[in-house]
């Protein structure tokens, strides 16, 4: 049996009273709820603070570039299907750099779990509006205050047809919700977004912890997560009240199992080299 | 025995048919071929030719005149009439060329009509082309069946026959009206039948021999050739091919899958290849092993999409941000392609490095006739920690220091060991750190000991031509055929020899073969280069000090043609 | 006053029945009917077969890279939003390589008009799936089908608050209802996004002319495009009907109206430079 | 007189409020100040140190060693204590930094409590820090109260106060308790007051001076500095800042400002700029003006974020499919950058090219003392067609053939004139074409023609030192000032020189300054990066046919600094 002390992984560089945190220690209880052995997924990150957590915890890791890890995400996931991967990412890595990536791996319905940490600010260069900085933030860059309509990335994912869209909150009262929805993305079979709001406490100082614990909710019992239309509705929330929760899911199959190479073993296991090639010389005379 | 034909008209009138079902028939019929594509950006109109040779001696470049012109339309015979030989024909019809043409050249074949009298689809005039052309060249038409089903979509009995049919008629009617023009002495081949085979085939049949298993690419002219081959054998081979939705992310999946612990590889032009700079420098630093065939066009940005050019070494050599090791291979022919293909996968997976197949449009869609590659002379050995290198392995890091600076490639959940990389600096196990001796560390063993070892492995440049030679040609890339048949053109009248280079980076070693001595007793070295810039002689002069004396540059998005080159060439011996 | 042939371009290079050429003479058709003087408009477009749209009519033209229409076309509203900006694209430009910045151009909502040349394929590379791409579909690439599950662009606009969503069908007897679309896109105030359904003879053997022309119809009369939730339910509606017409709208304020920068005198008008620099220098002090 | 102090600390201990504060009062109090910045890739925690040196002569580069330490923390004293001077200090508090420290260099200063019982919050330690610094260096506390307010967020009299109290509390507390360290005499500036500035700012204010109207960028350490900069002046000088959603549109948005009639600038580090390279090759074939500020740090991929590195030079030269004609400026001071990133605007729109200024974070982030830059040196020049320009203009074409390669420049909908331009090979009209004649004519006016009249623009190095000289030593770029130090020491020993880059390309011609004999004739010459792989030698001797004899490389994301340097180059003389 694993234990929560068995994914210790390095010192955390992240500010103290970050959410990060809290999403670490999640991601943790999940690990050991579902008996995840350490060499049995991988987590791929990007660049920024919550792309930094695979190295905290202990993980097969591919922390790469600011903005692709859907891209090295699913790579993984079509070399090796019997992998469980995880994506982290930044609001900014998401849905600002990576924004084309998003789209197109729902599309696929590759088999990953994408937790984003959206924090609604750029944290790790300082600030910037990110894609989910509300109208009118003022900061270094946008001394006039951020003009663009703020992006809903559940709203997008449900557009999208996601097959499974959800809202955490990283703050201490959400975190047991938070698990379950996270177990529950990491056990879908396609692609699960979650969206996750984590307060970053040096450079967001409006949408604070509490800011956050005001105002979310969880979508009320009996919330129907299979009509498209509803989902589409209640994803425009936001404001006084924020509901949380697995906003929409549905069951169509995962690209891995459209293909039908992957259909006996994943890639990785299969024979490597072929030394006869006269079949395909042959095709060619 | 040459004879050449060139075949001229719009997009979408058979061009590609009636090339590719003669091309084929000729090496059947046991020449040897080469065949020649020029076409514009578009669907459909504009102007395009398929230009093919054959013989009875091996063939590797383009012609500038031909024997025959087959003419589709009327600007066909305006363009390219002057570039008849003497004695050539023009094949046509008057139906589509505005009436009929006056001169003894002209071979009028009433195609369309023949098409419609058999109440064949109009499309057939294209089978109709071929019949009379191998009236014309008293070839037999009877091969033509077994060879047409493959270059048709639906291939029904019925409609082969069809098609037979129609090619029959002008066949039959090409007999009647006109005597067979040259005789053409079917040459008999010592052994086997050859291959016919392009350069985008050859990329991609070295890719299935060498185990690779993942394949993403974004669509890109003249790259697609590649991933089109590779998707026709995916699932005989249990390939996974993704299209991806940019070039960004088809080099970051092959990463993930490379990673994951398959070989990997994808495909663009430079447009393309530029968006993978930045992954490309990814794989630098994270040791991902990854083979990326960089197929060339002319540039900057869109520039002629279908069209050739040798113009991105410089940035193929240099892309990406940051310092690492690459190795960078610039085949000549489909032979040299996938025998590269395949050496690229072995040294990708052995250095964990990214390695470069750089080829063109003119490689990719050039045929030419080969004999079988030889499965025996591949490289065929497996790098990863698998099987019985696991077995009560301690501990494990992915980028443990080594004397070789290459460390042990584990694959992620084959063991309970982690395999941990990152684009940050990192330590042994793959975490991040910023302390300067751990840099500097990292960068001894990922560059400057990889580079080293990886000198070893290139093989040296080739060497055709006298001892002590007063002039030398020197080239790279797709150009190999046309600077071999235009220096031994010119080894009749001058002591003449080519240097040839197709593994282009890290530069050989003088160990097995002293080429700058070579180059620097010649007192003429010429470097002939499909580009304005002369890319490859400005590395030449960077790794060996020597510059040539003339520089020939070609950059109209052309191929060098034989006869032409032969003139360039001369004028400075 | 201007008039069709005032419009006329280069010879167009498209095969003979593709729906390119009923985009282009509608498009020329707006042009006359707004009295647009042609150098007063500028076409951006990418690289595609509908993308070679601005040379064969007259024009300001910016035919720029396969993907990256928006960044250009924004960049040109930034520098003088006295400029009226089209941005042309195909569904593999627009959907595909360009996914990013088609989302981040409805966050900023710039006055641009974008129409889309959704052929549901890769025309100028020959075939292969595009992101809309139905499901199954075989190509070269995908000999056993296309796997990924279409991209619906209305919804997806929709859900990002794009303030103007409109579909329209590019086939004769949807041309005049085309053409005002079009025209309203134009009028509009912010980023107005028109997906055109346009048949390409070549590669689409299935979504032909014919298909479309059975399944295409108007948004009834007193439809409300105000209504987004409601917007987004009939943006899912496809397959036997197909509805065109505008989807949604809204008033947001456009980009160009919340820089203050730009109140009085677009860029390219504004003083070009400037000597002193002292106060700059003396602040350094 | 010369004087370094290292702050060391935490990331969030408000290293960046002491160091900022005070070398700003350093400079205002007459002396000639240069400090550097040591960061980690994180927003609190960590170990990072900001160095300040201030001295009554022209300051260019980082000392190894420093008279006073400030010690925020305990790792900041075993770390640092080592490179402390004889006769140093260090500064700290019992209370951050684990009990008393042994020693008699050591200088305790209950900050924390000093705070505490003036009832302030824990933050305006960094104030009393500073105050505790000028008292032991005997200078007065009065200065301070002017420049604390431009470092806090919260401006008001009674915050600026209470910081005020703070320092006065430890200043009065050190005063107390330790003699006054160095006797520091406050240098007398012959003329007016200097400005402390970072190679961020220079590049920023340089492109205001230009008449930049247009920025647009990505996030990026250390190019935001140069963002922060001109978003912070936007308002007063009419500038568009956008915040691009990646890089890839920030250069495609610029260069749709720039076709639009505005000079458009776009600045990013290593791994955004491998994203812009296709853009780049389109600003290449489309000929649009643009000035691309490429801010380096160490690579591959995201490599060290925060730190130093000279190693995307060849990548910034060779970056963009295709061949299309750039400059390069990589400038060595604020001083530098200001002039060159006015030369740049100057050049984009004259030729119609992309111009860089390679800048990296060392150049970005240290300050220097400098006198006020001119405002009359600045090319303010109007390239494109306008006003009287366009009165009674018959025709227009974008793309017209002319003498000199460049063609007039029309803004879009400035007159009835249509402005076409295309990524396309295009004619002069800017319509897509793909014959080879007028393809030839397109890369012979836009390359060729350009280039030739290009190289006339660039400026010759600099040379510093004797004629004859034994040695000279080779930079570019930011190395400059520590590069000039180095050779002043070893001047008074050995005949030495200086010849130094900051016009990189095209290489400066020989006209003016015959740079290429000098260094043939040095006995020794001895090239000094900060990279790995010695990037401009190998550009040096493409450009000169000149090889140095000695290389000297650092890669481990630091600067140079001045007696380490100094140890290295003397090793080869
Ligand atoms: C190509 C590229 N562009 C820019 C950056 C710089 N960068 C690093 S992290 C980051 C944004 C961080 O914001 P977010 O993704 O929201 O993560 P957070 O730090 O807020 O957790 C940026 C712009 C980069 N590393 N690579
Ligand atoms: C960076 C880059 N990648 C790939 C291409 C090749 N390319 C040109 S057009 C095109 C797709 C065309 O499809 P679409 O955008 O739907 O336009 P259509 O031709 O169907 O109108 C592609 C992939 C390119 N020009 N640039
Ligand atoms: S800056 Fe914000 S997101 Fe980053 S570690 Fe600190 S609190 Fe967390
Ligand atoms: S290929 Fe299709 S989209 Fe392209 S021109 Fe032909 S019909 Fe139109
Ligand atoms: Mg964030
Ligand atoms: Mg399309």
């Amino acid at each position: 049996m694993l234990t929560f002390d068995d994914y210790k992984g390095q010192q955390p560089s992240w500010c103290p009273g970050c959410g990060n945190f809290a999403i670490l220690n999640t991601l943790k209880k999940v690990f050991v709820d579902l008996a995840m052995q350490p060499h049995q997924f991988t987590i791929v990150s990007g660049i920024g603070q919550g792309a930094k957590l695979p190295h905290y915890t202990k993980c097969n890791t591919f922390n790469g570039l600011h903005g692709r890890t859907l891209p090295v995400a699913t790579g993984i996931r079509l070399a090796n299907n019997h992998m469980t991967v995880l994506a982290l990412a930044g609001d900014g890595d998401c849905y600002g750099e990576g924004g084309n990536h998003l789209i197109h791996a729902i599309r696929r319905n590759i088999n990953v779990t994408l937790l984003v940490h959206n924090n609604q600010v750029y944290g790790l260069t300082k600030g910037q509006a990110s894609p989910t900085t509300p109208q009118g933030r003022v900061t270094k860059i946008q001394p006039s205050g951020s003009l663009s309509e703020p992006l809903n990335p559940l709203a997008m994912a449900i557009s999208l047809n996601c097959s499974f869209v959800a809202r955490g909150f990283a703050g201490a009262s959400g975190l047991p919700f938070l698990q379950e929805i996270i177990k529950e993305a990491i056990r879908h079979e396609g692609f699960a977004m979650v969206d996750i709001l984590q307060n970053c406490v040096t450079f967001n100082k409006v949408n604070t912890f509490h800011w956050y614990k005001e105002r979310a909710y969880e979508l009320e019992a009996g919330y129907d997560p299979t009509d498209r239309v509803e989902a589409f509705r209640r994803s425009l929330e936001w404001g006084e009240r924020i509901p949380t929760g697995i906003f929409y899911r549905n069951d169509r199959p995962s690209y891995e199992q459209g293909l039908t190479v992957l259909k006996e073993d994943p890639l990785v296991k299969q024979a490597l080299f072929r030394k006869d090639m006269s079949a395909e010389l042959a095709q060619l005379h | 025995m040459e004879y050449s034909i060139r075949i001229g008209g719009e997009a979408g009138q058979g061009l590609q048919l009636i090339g590719g079902v003669l091309a084929k028939y000729f090496v059947r019929a046991g020449f040897y071929v080469f065949s020649h594509q020029d076409y514009m950006s578009r669907v459909r109109g504009g102007h395009n030719f398929y230009q093919i040779t054959f013989a009875d001696r091996l063939l590797e470049s383009v012609r500038d005149t031909y024997d025959l012109l087959v003419a589709l339309d009327l600007p066909t015979i305006a363009l390219h009439r002057h570039q008849l030989n003497n004695q050539g024909h023009i094949l046509y019809d008057q139906a589509s060329c505005g009436g009929k043409q006056e001169g003894e050249e002209f071979l009028d074949i009433p195609l369309a009509l023949l098409v419609e009298e058999l109440n064949a689809p109009r499309v057939m005039v294209s089978s109709a082309s071929i019949g009379a052309v191998l009236a014309v060249l008293d070839l037999p038409l009877a091969p033509f069946q077994g060879i047409i089903g493959d270059f048709i979509s639906k291939k029904t009995e019925e409609i082969v026959a069809s098609n037979y049919a129609v090619a029959n008629a002008a066949f039959v009617y090409a007999r009647a009206h006109y005597d067979t023009i040259p005789s053409v002495p079917v040459a008999t081949l010592a052994d086997a039948p050859l291959m016919l085979i392009n350069g985008s085939q050859a990329i991609g049949l070295g890719a299935l021999a060498s185990g690779c298993k993942f394949y993403a690419a974004y669509p890109m002219t003249p790259a697609t050739g590649i991933m089109n081959y590779i998707a026709g054998k995916a699932a005989k081979y249990g390939i996974v091919v993704e299209q991806a939705e940019d070039e960004i992310s088809a080099i970051n999946m092959a990463l993930g899958a490379s990673y994951a612990g398959v070989r990997a590889m994808t495909g663009t032009s430079g447009g393309g290849f530029a968006l993978m700079t930045e992954g490309l420098s990814l794989a630098g630093i994270t040791e991902t092993p990854v083979v990326i065939a960089e197929v060339q066009r002319p540039g900057p940005a869109t520039g002629l999409p279908t069209r050739t050019e040798q113009s991105d070494l410089l940035f193929v050599l240099h892309g990406g941000h940051g310092e690492f090791p690459r190795v960078i291979f610039a085949p000549g022919t489909p032979e040299q392609a996938f025998y590269l293909t395949n050496k690229a996968f072995h040294l990708a997976e052995k250095y964990q490095i990214p390695v470069f197949i750089q080829s063109d449009q003119y490689l990719a869609d050039c045929q030419w006739s080969l004999a079988d590659f030889d499965s025996r002379l591949l490289y065929q050995e497996d790098f990863r920690l698998r099987g019985e290198l696991l077995v009560g392995l301690e501990s494990y890091q992915r980028y443990a220091y080594t004397e070789s600076g290459i460390s042990p490639l584990a694959i992620p959940g084959d063991s309970e060991h982690l395999v941990v990389v990152d684009s940050d600096e990192h330590d042994e196990d793959g975490h991040i750190i910023e302390d300067a001796p751990t840099r500097n560390l990292m960068v001894e063993k990922r560059l400057f000991k990889k580079m080293a070892l990886l000198r070893e492995e290139i093989s040296p440049p080739l060497y055709y031509g006298e001892h002590n030679p007063q002039a030398i040609v020197v080239g790279y890339g797709s150009t190999f055929g046309v600077l071999k048949e235009a220096v031994e053109h010119l080894a009749g009248e001058f002591k003449i020899g080519l240097l040839y280079f197709s593994e282009i980076y890290p530069f050989p070693l003088l160990e097995q073969f002293d080429y700058v001595a070579l180059l620097k007793e010649a007192p003429v070295t010429i470097c002939v280069e499909n580009n304005a810039t002369s890319q490859f002689a400005r590395v030449l002069h960077g790794e060996t000090n020597h510059r040539c004396t003339y520089l020939i540059n070609k950059y109209d998005g052309r191929p060098f043609t034989l006869q032409t080159l032969i003139g360039e060439i001369h004028a400075y011996l």
